[in-house]
């Protein structure tokens, strides 16, 4: 039985572990939003992305003192001041590792990590791959305007080859990564795109990551009306001519019969299948752009696995772990295991 | 012969030939008889074929330095007499295989007593008698070597099966008859060469035995990590670098503790999740190297902004770059002091043994708590692999300080709740108030209705970016008050030690590892007529200006000792206090400073007053 | 009214709205004149809508700082007059829109002449005379304050025209004639208010006109980036971050230059890919600031073990961590002498001027070859993103030093090579020999029969890793004599300037970009009758110590002002010579220091003796 | 026409580009030993591929002295000291960030990058990913024996999950990296998988990938007997039993009928076919090992694409670039272009 160290009271495992629910309807999105004004640019897409956090957050009722939002450095680092729960604005690159962080350390905090395309793939991309090979239970979400917004527009990792929007003196030589892609291939267990003006499927995919027991990606297109003069509002609210006629910029992948969540994540054949789909589908070449989930499998947390590894995680929970007495405030941790081979 | 209360000795050999457990194996055996060591471990950066060896001393009282003359050199291969057989003193011995070395090829004094040991024999017979395979026992070469010490230096094998009892346990427990069979034969060949009462250097007994565990045969990385494990730090990242992966080693071996010790992708990640878990009130640390301090120091200024008690062990080793991986320097002080771009406060600790390194894992935590502001503790490589018969440490009169920490208002009522209690529940709190201490009341993630926030932006008193010149003055200004009631509040005894006489001819000033090798060296300094006295300085920011300065004024001849190239504490202390220090003991071969060193050059330095010395001592 | 060699304008209003285009039309205007500029801009971490200002200083000679009052706020918005209106001194001027500012509501001296402008108005006469629509035209808002400032000063219109030219070329020529049609219609709508002649600071018109063409409008990042160019580096690695950023952004305007400009995945790799080049023989930089300098600590360490000529631009922003990023401070200095793990030489260099900035772009080049070791150079956002009106660079006296790089002895014979060609070409160089000046004679990877190796562990003279001692010894020894060689070997007016008298009752102590206010101050401080000097340190590290214990000893009262809070400069001269500067002068509001505040600081320690002086002046 | 650095004699742009070949023979690999002892373990696989470099260098007869080989840090990172031509160890995780200034700096250099999994896909995978965005020439080699070596056998980022080599007190709750998926997914131009221990192969695999022109791959399987006792020399030579009867542990991927190589880089299909092919290929779970070419693509470096963006590299090589008169030491800038905006 573990002690709330806050209160020091008893608590189970259980209760150590989850987020509180509320009751339905307690807090409204609105009441979700700080008191500092955002100083985004007028049309930036960064408002409908935390817009669509706070819908999500008051969905699930999560409560929002037990759920804490990182973000790297950038225009979108800023998001975290917008919102009314704990917030933790970063360094450049380093949100990941600040997420899981807490996250392993206090599993009763929702943690959601966010930040943009250049702090998470570019300079944090290392943390990215990583993040994928330990299936730590938070929601990552990337701000994915192809340019490096805070400092004026040059080229983020997701800008097209041969791409030169406005800010850029010259076409970017670079090839794109593919973010979707790259957290597959890394290991992350719920993939998936989103626009930013799509209030509602952004706002829906968001609760459906949170809700993934697991390491999740929501890539979000977000226009930056300021420097990326191509892929605006405009340019995904602007029809596309197929051999069907004049269809949506976007288009959901359900609708569209695809369906990237692994069934029996036991079964091998699907899993490969399935996952060779998802990169495939990743990489597809379309004029149109597929929002959805485009992999969602369920396996074991790097929490659960640290139980193999650490029984006394079968009991506690990192940060209830017992190691003084508040009343003496002595240390109770009994040191003999550690000092027996050094005794004589 | 009169018998000795101090010897040293010294084993070799290629690099994963055992060296290191036949140290471990002779150390903790003269414990066992009573004895106290100490030994230093010298490798390159490899993992098998460089030559390594171990020096050792064993003293019927507690020492904590090697001195440079081996006494016995004690090998199993043939490399390590040609490296070393030169530093044998006058009557000193060498224990050897003569099928692998050849004296008469040596470079050693004549007087140097030669002991052949056929290890082939021994272990052929032990074949015989077994029925295992010869190549299967070569592993008790060690052993041999060690027996045939001990032979030598008149110390019974009871000991030795003491230590070979409390080295393999458990599964491996049937080994130690068969090492002790070794050791009987080795014993008695030794025996049967004679005349073993006529070396010179043979151990006197000790005159008290001291109490069954009560002491510990302990290195300076897992005193640390033990310390650590004290003081609650449940959550040590790392990213492997020798030195410091020793202690991350010694953490990962013992999960029963339930301390998460997470190998990650690099420093980067490393330290930030060290801050990412700390901001939630685990007590939380790293262990690095020199290039993993460079990469973390981004990583430590986030959380000095933000006041986080993130706690960083670096152990130092020889730089710049990747330098002298496997050996030791104290060349990072002034680093760890300015590392991270712009001003932030910050505590610097620096043990000098052991104990203190106990301490320093325990109290680092304290102090970044209490502080609320990152830790960094320099530790070396040369206190991290050394070996030492010690004391057990005392954990009677530690003490949690978590620092000031707001317990919840209220409740979340549950199911009643109203959207009142909602909007009460989300209120927020001022968790970087200006604070005459400097000191805001801390509030830990998953507190109901104080919700905060961080940036590593400068903020206001909620932690929301400001820029605000005002602000900005009352904010850096509080944080770096901290500094003042650190000064304050860290013990003096923590902060620095006087060791020795109040006023003395010569006064030495260290800092970290060289302690050991002073301490020792006042006693000899003293047998010498020069009375010394040496300050230790252990907390490095804030400086402990005000008593340094007491002591340094009233000192006469005042000498620094250290392990770097640009004297890097006397840079300091002429920082922080104006006093130009005239006399500098530097060594910078990445090997450490023995007694001997300190001893010769402070007898250079009084007879010729010499500006500084270059110690080169150490292969 | 008698005219005035002197005033102070301020424009502002939301990020993104043209207060920069306006600031630097204005600048060039008032230079087209024959005036003298400097102006400092401010703003948030942030692209649209936060407020921001340009503060400039109009002269008929050469200035180098502001001053705090303002004799005349233009504004084309409600933001600016409300936030900035109680800066303007009794008898000067604000230019406001009428439809949005209540000068009623506003906080400001009485005696402020109102100067109402109908900004719609010009522009929808301007609509209807061009036909275009008013919304396209509001950018002329910017030039219309420009215009009626110039009115209200008494410049003639003719210099904006000349701006404008000179301003908008090739494509968008065009604009030219919109914005004087603006330009003169604001003109005339100033004139109508009637009797500008009263007001209190018209300028005096210049007594000598500069030469066309001699003088350059121009800002510290492109001064330090031209001198890149002109010293041959053709490789700048980067990744963006502000404010160094701007340097690159005008480097990869200019591919004309053949200039690899390469934005990389983060800092890590913008350092190692400059070593990477240097090491080739190419001229190769990095451009970063406070976080990327923290990053780049371990790249720098490797450069220094290996004698790599590597060079880093480092912009000082506000600290600590992410900090005031768009604020200027000095709080980098001692991070910069001593970041990375272990000892290794380096040279800190620090402009305090653009001709500092543009010839430390080209020095720093030569310094790195001839020294052989990393270079970093200081500058701060004060002097990045300064407009100053300054003379032309002198590129005549500029000399190219490679250093000591190792010509091939021979060339490959080509087809009729025989084997004994083969192995003359892939003979081995000392390339790390010793040597007595500490520089070993280079070889660049591609020369024939030379090959050598690198590696950032300790290396013998072939570049192979060795663990040594004595070898250690040697290389460290022989890298850090690189230091005595460059105090020997930098010119002294690289190393530090003393401007002003030889002998003072003050003597003022900087350096960086403080050093304009101070150059600026000192005539003030003659007129009110103090004679003051002024020690500017350039070179950081090594340090000229004795030259400055020199200056410092013979002078009376020394003040150190410096853009940080814990007085790095201070802390290194005392470090350094050992004198303890009584008075320092400090300012971490990131905004930098004008020349009212150094003035008002040294009457403030003259008269009172105060230790130390906190400024706090600017928005 | 530039002009050589260092002989201050005129050159072609082409002569300024590529290494000299020497005639067939001049040289034998076992004069690219350097005089330096290696001190790796008896019986590492780091032997065998130096040995495989020395022979590939040798047989495609490139000038050592225009030859660099660069390093990171670990067991493997020592090699750069044994091969006879220019040699760079550099730091632990930045191998890719020198070797690629190098090349970009004086592409005559034939540039070979090399270093461990843990250096690699470790701590450098941020430049790992981004070296894939830009197709520059050089070769890297990655020693992969799912250990750090050197700090004494950490698990490194291939090791597989709940895998528990000797070295490790715990077994592995990470999961592994896939270098192949990962760097076809990043955009390298050649990706190919050797073994230590097959010199044939291994020496024919990177002769091939230094002679493509583009960023190479080689995915070296590197026993390392003292802390990896799963994936040993004696695994790799043990036959495994398959429905068509006992086959040797390791096959040739183009015995098996695979080809990796894109014939015709502008079509666009063939190219997504054989990507999502190599990248299933890569992900292949069989008790087999396939080793060659899984992927490999021609297209434009990025040493070509510079030139479009900078006019003056199609006259000079980066380090070429004239910029003083070599008599007067007189730099010879002409600075107008820069100063034009400035001037009054
Ligand atoms: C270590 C470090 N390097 C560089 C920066 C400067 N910087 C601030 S924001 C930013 C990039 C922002 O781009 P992105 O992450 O895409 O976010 P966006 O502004 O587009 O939302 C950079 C490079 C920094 N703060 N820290
Ligand atoms: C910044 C930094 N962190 C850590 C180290 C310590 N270190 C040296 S080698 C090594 C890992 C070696 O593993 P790998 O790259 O797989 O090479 P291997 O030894 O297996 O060939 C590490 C972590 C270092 N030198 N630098
Ligand atoms: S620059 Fe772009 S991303 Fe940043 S706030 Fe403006 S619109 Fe948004
Ligand atoms: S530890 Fe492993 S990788 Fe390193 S040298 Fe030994 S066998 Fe090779
Ligand atoms: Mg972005
Ligand atoms: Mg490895």
């Amino acid at each position: 039985m573990a002690t709330n160290v806050l209160t020091e009271k008893p608590m189970s495992l259980e209760e150590a572990s989850t987020t509180l629910k509320m009751a339905p309807g307690l807090l409204k999105s609105s009441q979700l939003k700080s008191d500092v004004h955002p100083d985004w640019c007028p049309g930036c897409g960064d408002f409908g992305i935390v817009n669509a956090v706070q819908q999500a957050m008051a969905g699930l009722q999560i409560a929002p003192w037990e759920t804490m939002f990182f973000t790297g450095v950038g225009c979108s680092g800023k998001s975290s001041h917008y919102i009314n729960s704990y917030g933790c604005h970063t360094l450049h690159g380093r949100v990941l590792p600040y997420a899981l962080g807490a996250k392993l350390s206090n599993p009763k905090l929702t943690v959601v990590a966010a930040g943009g395309d250049g702090d998470g793939l570019g300079i944090g991309m290392c943390h990215f791959v990583h993040a994928g090979r330990r299936n730590i239970d938070i929601t990552y979400v990337i701000y994915n305007n192809e340019v490096y917004g805070l400092t004026k527009g040059q080229a983020s990792p997701t800008l097209a080859f041969k791409s030169q929007p406005k800010s850029l003196p010259l076409p970017n030589i670079n090839k794109p990564v593919n973010p979707l892609a790259m957290a597959i291939a890394s290991g992350y267990t719920f993939v998936a795109r989103s626009y930013a003006y799509d209030a509602k499927h952004l706002a829906a995919t968001l609760q459906a990551a949170i809700a993934h027991k697991g390491m999740a990606l929501v890539d979000v297109l977000q226009p930056c009306p300021t420097y990326n003069d191509i892929h605006t509002k405009e340019f995904y609210s602007t029809p596309v001519q197929t051999s069907s006629g004049e269809l949506p910029r976007t288009y959901k992948l359900d609708e569209a019969g695809y369906d990237g969540r692994v069934q029996n994540p036991f079964d091998e054949a699907e899993v490969e299948s399935k996952r060779l789909k998802a990169i495939e589908r990743a990489y597809l070449k379309e004029e149109r752009v597929g929002l959805g989930v485009y992999w969602q499998i369920e396996m074991a947390t790097y929490g659960d696995l640290l139980k193999d590894n650490l029984p006394l995680l079968q009991e506690y929970t990192p940060i209830n772990l017992p190691y003084y007495d508040p009343k003496t405030m002595k240390p109770t941790t009994d040191l003999t295991p550690g000092l027996e081979e050094f005794l004589i | 012969m009169t018998l000795k209360n101090d010897i040293s000795w010294m084993i070799g050999g290629p690099q994963g030939t055992g060296v290191d457990s036949s140290a471990t194996l002779f150390a903790r055996a003269m414990s066992v008889a009573g004895y106290w060591v100490y030994g230093k471990r010298e490798y390159h950066s490899n993992i098998k074929g460089e030559h390594s060896y171990f020096h050792l001393r064993v003293n019927t009282e507690p020492v904590r330095s090697i001195i440079d003359p081996v006494h016995l050199l004690a090998t199993f291969e043939d490399s390590t007499a040609s490296i070393h057989g030169h530093e044998i003193v006058a009557d000193g011995a060498l224990i050897y295989d003569p099928k692998v070395t050849k004296p008469e090829h040596l470079e050693i004094e004549k007087s140097v007593k030669l002991y052949p040991i056929e290890f082939d024999a021994i272990i052929n017979q032990m074949a015989e008698e077994t029925g295992q395979h010869p190549a299967k026992l070569a592993i008790v070469k060690n052993t041999i070597a060690v027996a045939a010490s001990m032979a030598l230096l008149g110390v019974s094998l009871d000991a030795m099966e003491g230590a070979l009892k409390g080295l393999f346990t458990g599964r491996r427990a049937k080994l130690v008859d068969m090492n002790m069979s070794a050791a009987k034969k080795a014993y008695a060949a030794m025996e049967a060469l004679g005349n073993l009462e006529s070396f010179a250097y043979r151990m006197a007994a000790v005159t008290k035995m001291p109490e069954k565990n009560s002491r510990l045969v302990m290195n300076g990385a897992a005193a640390c990590g033990l310390g650590k494990l004290k003081a609650g730090c449940r959550m040590q990242t790392y990213y492997s670098i020798t030195p410091s992966v020793d202690e991350c080693i010694f953490l990962e071996n013992h999960p029963e503790f339930g301390a998460l010790v997470v190998q990650l992708e690099d420093e980067l990640a490393a330290v930030n999740m060290v801050n990412g878990s700390a901001l939630t009130g685990m007590r939380a640390s790293t262990a690095t190297s020199g290039p993993g301090l460079s990469l973390m120091s981004e990583g430590i200024g986030w959380a000095g902004i933000n006041e986080v008690p993130s706690v960083v062990f670096n152990y130092q080793r020889g730089g710049p770059s990747t330098g002298l991986p496997t050996r030791s320097e104290q060349a990072e002080l002034l680093f760890a002091i300015h590392a991270g771009h712009g001003e932030f406060p910050r505590i610097v600790m620096a043990p000098g043994d052991q104990h203190e390194c106990f301490e320093d894992g325990f109290y680092s935590f304290n102090y970044a708590e209490r502080y609320q502001t990152p830790v960094i503790v320099l530790v070396d490589k040369a206190l991290a692999n050394c070996t030492q018969t010690i004391d057990r440490f005392d954990e009677e009169s530690l003490v949690i300080d978590r620092g000031d920490i707001v317990k919840p208002d209220f409740e979340w009522p549950g199911e009643n709740a109203t959207p009142e209690d909602a909007l009460k529940a989300i209120a927020k709190f001022k968790r970087f108030a200006e604070a005459e201490s400097g000191i805001s009341p801390r509030v830990l993630p998953g507190t109901i209705g104080k919700l905060f926030w961080m940036t590593g932006d400068e903020h206001d008193e909620y932690g929301h970016i400001s820029e605000e010149p005002e602000n900005r003055i009352m904010m850096h200004e509080k944080r770096f008050r901290k500094l003042d009631a650190a000064l304050k509040g860290i013990p003096q005894d923590h902060q620095y030690k006087l060791i020795g006489p109040e006023t003395a001819d010569v006064t030495l000033v260290a800092w970290g590892s060289t302690k050991g090798a002073i301490e020792d060296a006042l006693k000899v300094l003293e047998a010498k007529g020069i009375k010394a006295n040496f300050l230790h300085i252990r907390l490095m920011h804030p400086f402990p200006t005000e008593a340094v300065t007491k002591i340094l004024s009233r000192a006469k001849t005042i000498i620094n000792i250290e392990s770097n190239f640009t004297a890097q504490l006397a840079q300091l202390i002429k920082l922080r206090t104006g006093i130009d220090i005239p006399h500098v003991v530097l060594k910078y071969t990445g090997r450490p400073v023995s007694e001997t060193e300190v001893v010769d050059a402070v007898l250079e330095v009084t007879q010729k007053k010499t500006g500084k010395v270059v110690l080169t001592c150490g292969h």
